[in-house]
């Protein structure tokens, strides 16, 4: 699978985003919460998982998607709604918790919902999975085009979801790829204390669909395992399952003081850091300094904007937490 | 009575035929679950599908009840409206999260942009021995948890318009029926559950309590097979010159609290029959509702009848013993 | 691995004493339910699901365990029981729902517990396998012998519990054996409508543990193999799974019609019924035909008996549902 | 005061130490659960017990809820005392199987040969904006369901004693930490839940409600942080003049009725306190125990201040509006 100067742009543009936006949210998330660190306080309380160092797996695979082609996300969704397409400045006024966000304040950062772009979360691992095999179903009931993506961590993979979702889909042979994001940790348990085997590209066997491992976080590498996949599900060949190595360069989430990562790791995984590596591929194939700066420059304008969007706006009314229960808007007692 | 034809219809029957007109009209309806395929589902309520619909429309699962009422979250979310089956409702914890996190909470975690219109059928109750893992009904536990609407019917007429509303219901809803009640001779059936359906598709709307015996005395509220619990009941307090109203919940939520406390301002008394076990369940629920919106409407202690806090025995007379039942409900009376 | 006589007629002897066991409640279980068949009447009420044609797995399995083993058995256990030792009386007390059975009538069919050959059963599917997990554990962690096999039918393993407890118990190397009885059938769903792969034994490799299947139904090959896995277990070598494929000769459960059936399949799985098939074996290897009729009249006497004892025993005072909710006998209100 | 030495422990500081001397002291206790071993667990009520008890008895899971609670099951029935955790209570809908239809009932369908002496922890509560699948209680849907003791305590000293008495009960417990009471900074915190609590083992009865004010002009239940809400009020009520009793629960299974029907029996008036959703849960078992005992101790309606039937929003202002607060029980005694 040839890669186009294009895709390659707009990987490296969208990673940079991803980035660039997750570096401001950190900033703001801090806000309001010194000296003493307290979740509740600030304009972002709750939690916040970041996704610094994933960025690749999302463009990657995106890169592949439409507006009309399902993502699953979970509760580390930022780097995937901003490569599926996500409305940047509403999906930041919901983190903020603001009537314009996207579910106008009641979800937050775990709970990103943009149908435009049909892209949903779910807080609770592996819940995206029956979902986004009941999304494929629709869209193969219907005759409609699409592929439908979830998207877990290696943590997940041991949650029963993950080996009820994979038999469904290839027992009904459904257009869904399944994407493991392999941080190396769940929380603070590492994947080798959690799993049985080193690499789950292994358990794809057990529903016969093709099952891929990519290594070392390599974008390009995860855009061609990637597009082979979806093809293979838009064109009716049916599931499969992709583990991909990437890291996690931050906490489980803002606050995790990280005792338990082995002395070193960090550093290392920092020197690894697949933006600055990125850059360099592109700058070796012969992309100037110049044009990458000014995608540099879009970026931060588009993540301005997005935050000025976010903070200029009101908070919905308080009341309306009893709003949008039903599909009527309404709510029962 | 009059010269029209009386079509006497099991819940069981009235419940295909609702989704057999459905999916006639509407191609976005299908049918998943375990055994609702070529069995028609163990308590009769697909019979007929697979051979009119096909295997793409009435599907049959793997026994992966997480996957694949995820899957009816997601269908549903992408334009279909599934029926899903859950087949006993006791089998709920393997499969909750897709129900209440996802299925029951995406409308408002997407502030009302994502409709997740999924019918979640299952069988709810006992009495015919079936033991503990088979023979709940779980009401409270469905009803307490917001975003989804649980109804339950006690005859073929409300079961056939209550799952036409469900399945044109944008929301999520929880249609539990009592196995008791199916009309599945094999079960044991209560006569009184199967009767005249109409067969042009017409909805009962959901929400709405029913006053299916007018009376004076006392109130008697339940639902489902407590329905038919409470009318026995009735007939025997008649005969004491009592004057029982019962009210059909038919649906938990919406709770229709108005329909129960206009018959307690009438009555001024309340006894609440539940299948479910006792605490924190439906009869506190539907009590407190009325002692807090007026606390001058009861002349006397409201009462209970409801399931003990145990698990369901197996042997017959233990099970019988904790059954709600017609006396239980008399003696219930007689203690107020 | 070689087997004794002694172990083959001690195997023969289960399997029918199994079968006739199942036979003799078939009768009694009708008793009541005619002219119509009414789950709910005669003194054998509720669900009723027969292991007929399914005793070669039971016997070639517990033949190698103790009576400190633990089995974790589900809705279809008489024939798991009946192997494991568990006393046949109070079963069968515990069937007709009386005081003497082994809850007093509380539990019923499907859930049978003895807790003198560590002997449980859930009627939830899948549901025994991370129990069966948590004994081994204890074992491991108390240094104390026992190995746990926990019994599933080919429709279970596509539940979650499945794949969690294989990781669990691979991931702790836990002393369990887990054991797929395959007969074809969930209900009414066939194995290929509900499980992506033709085979389970397959799926071990997720695990990284050994997987096997036996063809046929052979007590003799079931023996060896999960001699193997248990002697595996036992020596600390970690967890197996075992899928055997075996034969459904009834309905799911008493009163089904069985119209999903490919015509012909119940005839051709009654042509090989394991019992004539087994005593055909053991009569060519040199066993009498009147050491065999002894062990039938052997059985038949212990079938009699439990079912006298079950007859005659009384019911517990109906009042007795409300007790043993909790540890110490009560119910809390 | 006395100069004994006051000796303040957060509740995640009083669980670990309940774990730990148990663990001191009988080696069939050992802890399971998501990230309990190097984190000490995320709100911190396994902490150092890694260090101490090594990796065998402090056991990482993999997130395998159905699984490792299962285990626990299992290795209950075979002698050992586990202490397992569900990280959030919220995250019940992936194993309840495995607690409500084997731990619960295991005990009973056995007919009381199998014991399951195993402890759930999790952890309750919202407030700091996790929004709607990590802010839940949930207390109602655990306490409807049979064969479970259920408890949550509202300070150091009644977790640690009670999380003795857990560990020591042949019976499952689940008990139930609120997030806001841990006494975790990152998460806000109650103060007056990090309360004196003795070095040496002690049980707190499991079951017994504790009368935490004492008062004579109405009786407000709670439980956990709800109890520090209606102690807010109870200081606000004062002001006024009001004289109001609060009830800590402490325990939903077995419920303590006695000790809130005599405390209403004094104060004729009763409002209920409660985090958890408020159709079919606590408020309504706690007032119709109270209505269905004597009908005649009330003076006026009963009031329940509790979540109202929405999925949790992750907004801050939007879910302080539906919180339970110190302002609206006092404005539920305002509108008695
Ligand atoms: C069913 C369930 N169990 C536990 C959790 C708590 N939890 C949130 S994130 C997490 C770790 C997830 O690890 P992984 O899947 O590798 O994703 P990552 O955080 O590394 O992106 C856990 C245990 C949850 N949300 N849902
Ligand atoms: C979680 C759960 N889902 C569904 C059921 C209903 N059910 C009982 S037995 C059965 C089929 C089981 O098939 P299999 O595992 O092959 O066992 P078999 O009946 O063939 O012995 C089903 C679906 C159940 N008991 N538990
Ligand atoms: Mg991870
Ligand atoms: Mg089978």
């Amino acid at each position: 699978m040839l890669i186009s100067r294009e895709t390659k742009l707009w990987m490296y543009k969208t990673m940079l985003l991803s980035r660039r936006f997750e570096e401001t949210i950190e900033q703001i998330y801090l806000e309001g919460k010194t000296p003493a660190f307290n979740m509740a306080n600030g304009p972002i309380p709750g939690e916040m998982h970041l996704s610094n160092g994933q960025e690749p797996v999302a463009v990657g695979v995106c890169a592949h998607l439409n507006a009309e082609d399902i993502v699953t996300a979970t509760h580390r969704p930022h780097h995937q709604a901003i490569a599926k397409g996500v409305d940047l400045k509403r999906m930041t006024a919901e983190i903020f918790g603001k009537q314009t966000g996207l579910s106008g304040g009641r979800g937050g950062h775990m709970h990103i919902f943009d149908t435009n772009v049909n892209f949903g979360c779910s807080g609770i691992i592996a819940q995206g999975m029956g979902p986004a095999c009941g999304a494929a179903l629709s869209r193969k009931m219907q005759n409609k085009p699409g592929v439908a993506v979830s998207f877990i961590g290696e943590g997940a993979v041991n949650q029963g979801a993950f080996h009820e979702s994979l038999n469904l889909a290839a027992l009904w042979c459904l257009p869904v790829v399944f994407v493991v994001e392999d941080n190396a940790w769940g929380i603070s348990v590492s994947k080798q204390d959690s799993t049985a085997v080193a690499r789950n590209d292994v358990r794809a066997a057990a529903y016969d669909m093709p099952g891929h491992f990519v290594e070392n976080n390599d974008p390009l590498v995860i855009y061609k395992v990637a597009g082979d996949a979806i093809d293979r599900a838009r064109s009716g060949g049916g599931p499969s399952l992709i583990e991909i190595e990437t890291f996690r360069l931050a906490g489980h989430f803002m606050g995790d003081a990280e005792a338990y990562r082995p002395d070193g790791e960090k550093a290392f995984l920092e020197s690894k850091d697949p933006i600055p590596a990125f850059r360099k591929i592109l700058l070796a194939e012969g992309t100037t300094d110049v044009a990458l700066d000014h995608l540099k420059d879009q970026v931060e304008e588009q993540v301005s904007a997005a935050i000025a969007f976010a903070r200029e706006s009101a908070y919905a009314p308080a009341e309306d937490a009893l709003t949008q229960v039903f599909a009527q808007g309404e709510y029962h007692e | 009575m009059s010269n029209t034809k009386i079509r006497r219809l099991t819940i069981a029957r009235a419940m295909a035929e609702a989704i057999q007109q459905e999916m006639q009209s509407d191609p976005r309806v299908f049918v998943m679950g375990e055994d609702i395929g070529a069995l028609g589902g163990v308590f009769g309520n697909t019979r007929g599908l697979l051979e009119e619909f096909g295997r793409e429309r009435i599907r049959d699962t793997p026994i992966s009840e997480t996957a694949f009422i995820g899957a009816g979250v997601g269908a549903a979310q992408d334009g279909m409206r599934p029926v899903v089956e859950l087949m006993f409702v006791d089998f709920f914890g393997v499969c909750f999260d897709a129900i209440y996190n996802n299925m029951a909470k995406n409308n408002y975690f997407s502030g009302g942009n994502v409709k997740v219109p999924m019918v979640l059928m299952t069988s709810t109750g006992g009495g015919y021995s079936d033991a503990g893992q088979h023979s709940q009904c779980l009401y409270a536990t469905f009803a307490h948890l917001p975003g989804m609407k649980v109804v339950s019917p006690s005859n073929a007429y409300d079961a056939k318009g209550m799952m036409i509303a469900a399945i044109r219901d944008d929301s999520p809803v929880v249609f539990m029926y009592h196995k008791g009640l199916q009309g599945m001779g094999w079960l044991g059936t209560e006569a009184a559950a199967t009767v005249d359906t109409p067969e042009q598709p017409y909805q009962v709307e959901l929400g709405k309590a029913k006053i299916v015996r007018e009376g004076s005395d006392v109130t008697i509220v339940g639902l489902a097979m407590g329905v038919h619990n409470a009318l026995k009941a009735a007939d025997k307090l008649a005969e004491e010159g009592v004057n029982a109203e019962v009210v059909d919940l038919r649906s938990l939520v919406p709770l229709d609290r108005e329909t129960v406390i206009s018959s307690v301002k009438k009555t001024g008394r309340l006894i609440v029959v539940d299948e479910d076990y006792q605490s924190y369940g439906v009869s506190g629920e539907v009590i407190t509702s009325v002692v807090e919106h007026d606390y001058s409407l009861l002349r006397s202690g409201p009462k209970r009848v409801a399931y003990p806090d145990v698990p369901i025995p197996f042997a017959r007379h233990m099970e019988q013993f904790c059954l709600p039942n017609a006396d239980k409900i008399v003696a219930a009376f007689h203690a107020m």
